[in-house]
């Protein structure tokens, strides 16, 4: 049977007319993009300043620790199917949920970011006469930035991976075929779809694996 | 309330079931991902595919995993084997690179003093390497622990009852204080777990603490 | 000129680093803070330019309390060269160099030739300031710590162990060039050391210190080695040890000047 | 039983292991089967809330759930997508047919729960609509319902080839007419929503449920799906007493006291009326 | 006797840090290398316990080519004090000192209560012997990594910049205890060094080298400073410098030895 499935993802994906029109592969990969996008900006948004400015000033870094932890322990399934109580379907419900799972590596990856910046160095900006802002944005940022791209990094992937679960109440990205091939037992659906969500998030990761190396040799 | 009293046995019962789903994942995988870690950082080459293999891994979307392990496995389908296998593949794709990075990180110059010091290969490994790998490993333990908790749930989707099965319940009962208490749920004994990871990290990496003292 | 008013510094984690520390710095001479690891010369140096703050008493630099300046603005009128070099790990030697030009609103071009020239001076290879700093060794890398503090040309130098890692020929050089840029441009310099040697080399004024940034002597070497205050200072300077014990020894042909333990310390010429 | 050490969680021995699948309804009939065997002696125990019927039909196929509650129309559906039988008896014998080895299925009630197109008041109103053959006069109609509705017989392509219904925007929402599908169709995001005949929700929401004249929708019978191993006659004659008693209203008021305020268990809800039927 | 006989050793990244070096070292003296940053010390002490492998060439310990044994029993015959103490940081200070004895098979409580001992030899206070070596300042890690080199009792002790960051009074205490050492242990000490009065203070035999591990000059300390070998050597030691040309002054009533820059450099005794 797993072999059947095998080649009937092959089959699958192989079929042009899994590649057009509003359920095509290449519609539904757009979507996936954009939720992630969407998912990521907001939520960068929300963790970079925080994190930075936990990771410059020292301070609330318990609270941090404490709301990364928590919020990576708050199961997306939980929180979509409370949103979705709550507001019904649309965008609202997976965007929070994905949101709530993109934070905390952001959060973490800014304010550990700076907080591996060498203090002697922080402490030789101040002595040269370098002020908050200017220690911020030319000493620790560019520093910190291998480890705040790492945080992007995982983010994204999460975030490209879950947002699959989208799918679960009818908001497309490529999460419908997985959805749907489950539901109608049909596995080689499913298993197609699922490869085509692994090849994005490993073309993904190559990209940012890519960026964090330029970042750190800089 | 008068639902939460009357189902406080019930969410124990579903708490202990989901405590163990995530406990022996993460163990599984600190297991699997330490000595090939250690491995890999060994071997730059060979190690770099495993690594990347490892990332693969953890880019499979957890639902159609789920659904077809047991088909893989041979497995029965409400068996919690599946979840346990599929947790800990995902522990495993973390904490291989967690792994790999802390025994990379380590200062050369004090593996060169365990070097110099007359320790052989397999003394260094475990006397030296290991517990200083040790912070990152424990961070790296963290994390996973945590998200293993939360990704738990998702077994409720395929009929592995646990934590999870509050909100797929809640959901179709259209009865918000059910998930709500499902993510408490979660959270506290993620929060839990991460509690007593800290704590064996204190029993056992004491010289950690002192970290950032002496200028 | 630069005063401390009865200055204490208790840390956070409750360590007194200085306890009611009072002296004055002449302008426009070189006053050396010699003591051993922890003595609290670092904290002392760094009240002047306000990296610390007092927890009681007052830094005056010509009559003004630093604490009514603003940090950032004192900071770039002072130069400092750190304990260990400090340089900003994601910017070119000669960038690091540049820095303060940079922040003084000096144009990029200039900067980097006064830089350049400021390489020059402390003896590193042009070749070099193309580099990032972990491609230095440490020696090479207080040297340029070293540019840095004297690249915008401030009349207050502060200079925490600035030749601790250099190796010993170049640390000659550096301790003559500094001999001769103090003859030259008269700068008001405050030195750190714990080394009694360089502390008499350089320094118009030298402040022996004991832990808690306790004044063990003050006094120009000559006056310090004739008359020590206690055994402390005694000792630290080395009087009691054979090393500061001198004869003259006739050997292979010359006239060799040897201390108490046998090792040779020179050749004695005329006086 | 099957063997004991193949499922942790699954049936063993002489206890009859009940499961369900992830939606109140065969939750509370699944404790109704439990209960009521154990009333009369069977020992029985549940293992309910297990998903999709792939899953609980695999869980009986390898022996994880000995019985299960389920519904004569999608069950067949299930064992042969190109069913074509709709009518209640023409359901039972193509299902009866179509059944796996080891597994039977047992009378079925009249108690009936299928799938129903429900519009809003208003929007029948305002397009008169009553029967789902209205639709057609509809442009640009937009519906929403489980993703399966899409390929199966009953679904898109039925309401295409029987009532001549085109061009529907489709929504997939994996809730089984859950919350999400009605709050799709209350909200007006949906003009038509594929919810079970005995939600509750139809008549809180005051829904417009269309008719079906053309038998598109197959009849749905509860009906209990057995491994033939432990369908010994007086289990068949329990859970035949449990089936005769059970109606379609009654269904729909099941689903009302499990949604009622006081938030009981689908185990209290099935005693309650298993006591009022006098068959516990 | 250890002999080098012409190691070479260049390293991957094409670094050629010595070049056909040859010496014996004598059983039972101290021989000191001495030169600047880079010029190959670290990796000539580090042929010696296989830490490095030299490119061409070889190292003999009593005639027996080093390459020949297995480099863990070498390490652990061989005391060897590193250039940055090398303290293994998730160890306490006390434990950290007894590693040698623990590999070598000691008993926890012996290896223990030796470590303690050796701890005492070079003055630390044993109020620190439970700390964590981060809790340490730089000079103090030093003293713990002589202590771990002296422990075992070795009879090669190979000492890399043993004593580069402790403050000059332990210092000159550590020199004393060496030296003391030395004439009771009569150990084989190979001891790296940049300083030059530390070379000429606790070297039998001096090496002073060039970049590259090339020998500048070997000899006593006052065959050196009589007949340096060239002007490289003359400057090294420092004989063309001010400093190694004393003469006496009378200054505040004491006959004070003063060097060409007038840097007072000890009291005039009787010879
Ligand atoms: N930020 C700080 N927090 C707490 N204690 C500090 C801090 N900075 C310095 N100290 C402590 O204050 C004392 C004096 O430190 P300081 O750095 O001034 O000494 P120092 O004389 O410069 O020593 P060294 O020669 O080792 O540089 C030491 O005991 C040190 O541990
Ligand atoms: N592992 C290595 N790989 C490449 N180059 C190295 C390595 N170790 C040392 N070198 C280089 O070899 C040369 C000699 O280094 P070595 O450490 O022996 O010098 P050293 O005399 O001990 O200097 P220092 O006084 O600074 O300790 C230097 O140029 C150094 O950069
Ligand atoms: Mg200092
Ligand atoms: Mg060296």
């Amino acid at each position: 049977m797993s072999d059947n499935v095998f080649v009937g993802a092959g089959q699958w994906l192989t079929d042009s007319a899994h590649w057009s029109g509003t359920d095509g592969v290449p519609a539904r990969l757009l979507e996936h993009l954009g939720y992630t996008v969407l998912t990521v900006v907001i939520a960068a948004a929300i963790a970079l300043p925080l994190g930075l400015w936990i990771g410059h000033t020292g301070r609330l870094r318990g609270l941090a620790v404490a709301l990364t932890g928590s919020l990576r322990a708050l199961p997306t399934l939980g929180l979509l199917t409370l949103v979705v109580l709550w507001v019904g379907i649309g965008l609202t419900g997976p965007i929070l949920a994905l949101v709530v799972l993109s934070v905390p590596p952001l959060l973490a990856g800014a304010y550990a970011g700076l907080e591996s910046v060498d203090r002697h160095t922080i402490d030789a900006a101040r002595g040269l006469g370098f002020t908050e802002w200017q220690v911020l944005t030319r000493v620790e940022i560019p520093l910190a930035l291998p480890l705040i791209v790492g945080g992007f990094r995982s983010a994204v992937l999460q975030v490209v991976s879950t947002a699959t679960v989208a799918a679960y109440i009818g908001l497309g990205g490529l999460g419908t075929y997985l959805i749907e091939g489950v539901q109608i037992r049909d596995y080689p659906m499913t298993l197609a779809g699922s490869l085509v969500v692994v090849v994005l998030a490993l073309v993904l990761d190559a990209g940012f694996a890519l960026a964090q190396r330029s970042a750190a040799r800089s | 309330m008068s639902w939460l009293d009357a189902n406080l046995g019930r969410i124990g019962d579903l708490a202990l079931t989901h405590l163990w789903l995530s406990v022996l994942p993460v163990v599984l995988g600190l297991l699997v991902a330490v000595p090939v870690g250690w491995w890999a950082q060994r071997h730059p080459r060979l190690g770099g595919v495993l690594l990347g293999s490892g990332s693969i891994l953890y880019t499979l979307p957890s639902l159609p995993l789920l659904t077809i392990i047991p088909v893989i496995l041979g497995t029965s389908i409400l068996d919690p084997l599946n979840v346990v296998v599929v947790l800990s593949l995902y522990a495993v794709a973390l904490l291989l690179r967690t792994a790999a990075d802390a025994f990379a990180q380590l200062p050369r110059e004090v593996v060169d003093a365990a070097d110099a010091t007359g320790h052989s290969t397999w003394q260094r490994a475990l006397r030296v390497e290991l517990p200083l790998a040790g912070p990152v490993l424990l961070a790296g333990v963290r994390v996973v622990s945590v998200s293993t908790v939360s990704l738990v749930t998702v077994g409720a989707l395929i009929g592995v009852s646990n934590l999870g099965s509050l909100f797929t319940e809640g959901f179709q009962r259209n009865y918000t204080f059910e998930i709500v208490t499902g993510l408490v749920a979660v959270v506290l004994l993620a929060l839990l777990l991460d509690g007593l990871w800290v704590l064996l990290g204190r029993l056992l990496l004491p010289w950690a603490r002192t970290e950032r003292s002496a200028a | 000129m630069i005063e401390f008013r009865s200055v204490s510094k208790t840390f956070a984690d409750g360590t007194t680093a200085v306890r009611d520390f009072s002296l004055v710095l002449p302008s426009r001479t070189t006053t050396v803070f010699v003591g051993s690891s922890g003595c609290g010369k670092t904290t002392l140096l760094r009240m002047v330019n306000r990296l610390v703050e007092p927890s009681s008493g007052q830094v005056l630099i010509d009559d003004v309390d630093v604490a009514t300046r603003n940090p950032v603005e004192l900071r770039r009128s002072i130069g400092y060269v750190m304990q260990h070099a400090g340089l900003l790990p994601h910017r070119r030697v000669v960038d690091n160099v540049a820095v303060p030009l940079r922040l003084a609103g000096v144009g990029r071009s200039e900067a980097t030739s006064r830089a350049l020239a400021a390489l020059e001076t402390v003896g590193l290879d042009p070749a070099l300031a193309r580099r990032y700093p972990r491609q230095l060794s440490g020696g090479q890398q207080q040297r340029v710590g070293v540019a840095r503090g004297l690249v915008a040309d401030p009349n207050i130098l502060l200079m925490d162990e600035p030749f601790g890692a250099v190796d010993p020929i170049v640390r000659d050089d550096l301790q003559q060039e500094l001999l001769r840029l103090q003859r030259e441009l008269d700068k008001t310099i405050v030195f750190v050391t714990h080394d009694i040697d360089e502390a008499f080399l350089l320094g118009d004024q030298v402040v022996i210190l004991r832990r808690g940034g306790e004044v063990a002597q003050v006094g120009t070497p000559a006056e310090i080695l004739a008359d020590p205050a206690d055994d402390f200072v005694r000792t630290f300077v080395g009087l009691d040890k054979a090393r500061r014990t001198l004869h003259v020894e006739e050997r292979a042909g010359a006239r060799i000047v040897v201390d108490g333990d046998g090792r040779p310390a020179g050749v004695l010429g005329p006086a | 039983g099957g063997d004991p050490t193949a499922a942790p969680s699954g049936g063993g021995g002489d206890t009859i292991v009940v499961g369900s699948a992830a939606f109140g309804e065969s939750e509370i009939l699944a404790e109704i089967y439990a209960q009521a065997l154990e009333a009369k002696g069977v020992s029985a125990k549940t293992h309910l809330d297990i998903g999709a019927r792939e899953a609980y039909v695999g869980a009986i196929k390898d022996g994880s759930i000995d019985l299960v509650p389920d519904y004569t129309g999608n069950l067949l559906l299930f064992l042969d997508p190109k069913a074509t039988a709709s009518a209640p008896d023409d359901v039972n014998a193509a299902l009866t047919a179509a059944l796996p080895k080891g597994l039977s299925v047992l009378t079925p009630s009249a108690a009936e729960d299928k799938d129903s197109l429900n519009v809003t008041a208003a929007f029948a109103a305002k397009h008169h609509v009553a029967s789902i053959a209205d639709l057609a006069n509809v442009d640009g109609l937009k519906l929403a319902a489980n993703p399966e509705f899409k390929t199966r017989a009953y679904g898109l392509p039925g309401l295409a080839k029987v009532y001549g219904v085109k061009d529907v925007a489709f929504t997939g929402i994996s809730d089984g007419g859950g919350p999400a599908t009605v709050k799709a169709l209350t909200s007006g995001r949906v003009d038509v929503a594929d919810i079970y005949s005995t939600t509750p929700a139809i008549t809180a929401n005051k829904l417009v449920t269309l008719e079906d004249p053309k038998h598109l929708i197959a009849a749905q019978n509860v009906v209990p799906l057995i491994r033939d191993e432990v369908a010994s006659a007086k289990v068949k004659e329990v859970l035949d007493a449990v089936s005769a008693k059970l109606t379609t209203e009654q269904l729909l008021k099941l689903n009302a006291d499990l949604a009622g305020d006081s938030h009981p268990s689908p185990a209290d809800v099935a005693k309650a009326w298993l006591k009022a039927n006098d068959l516990a």
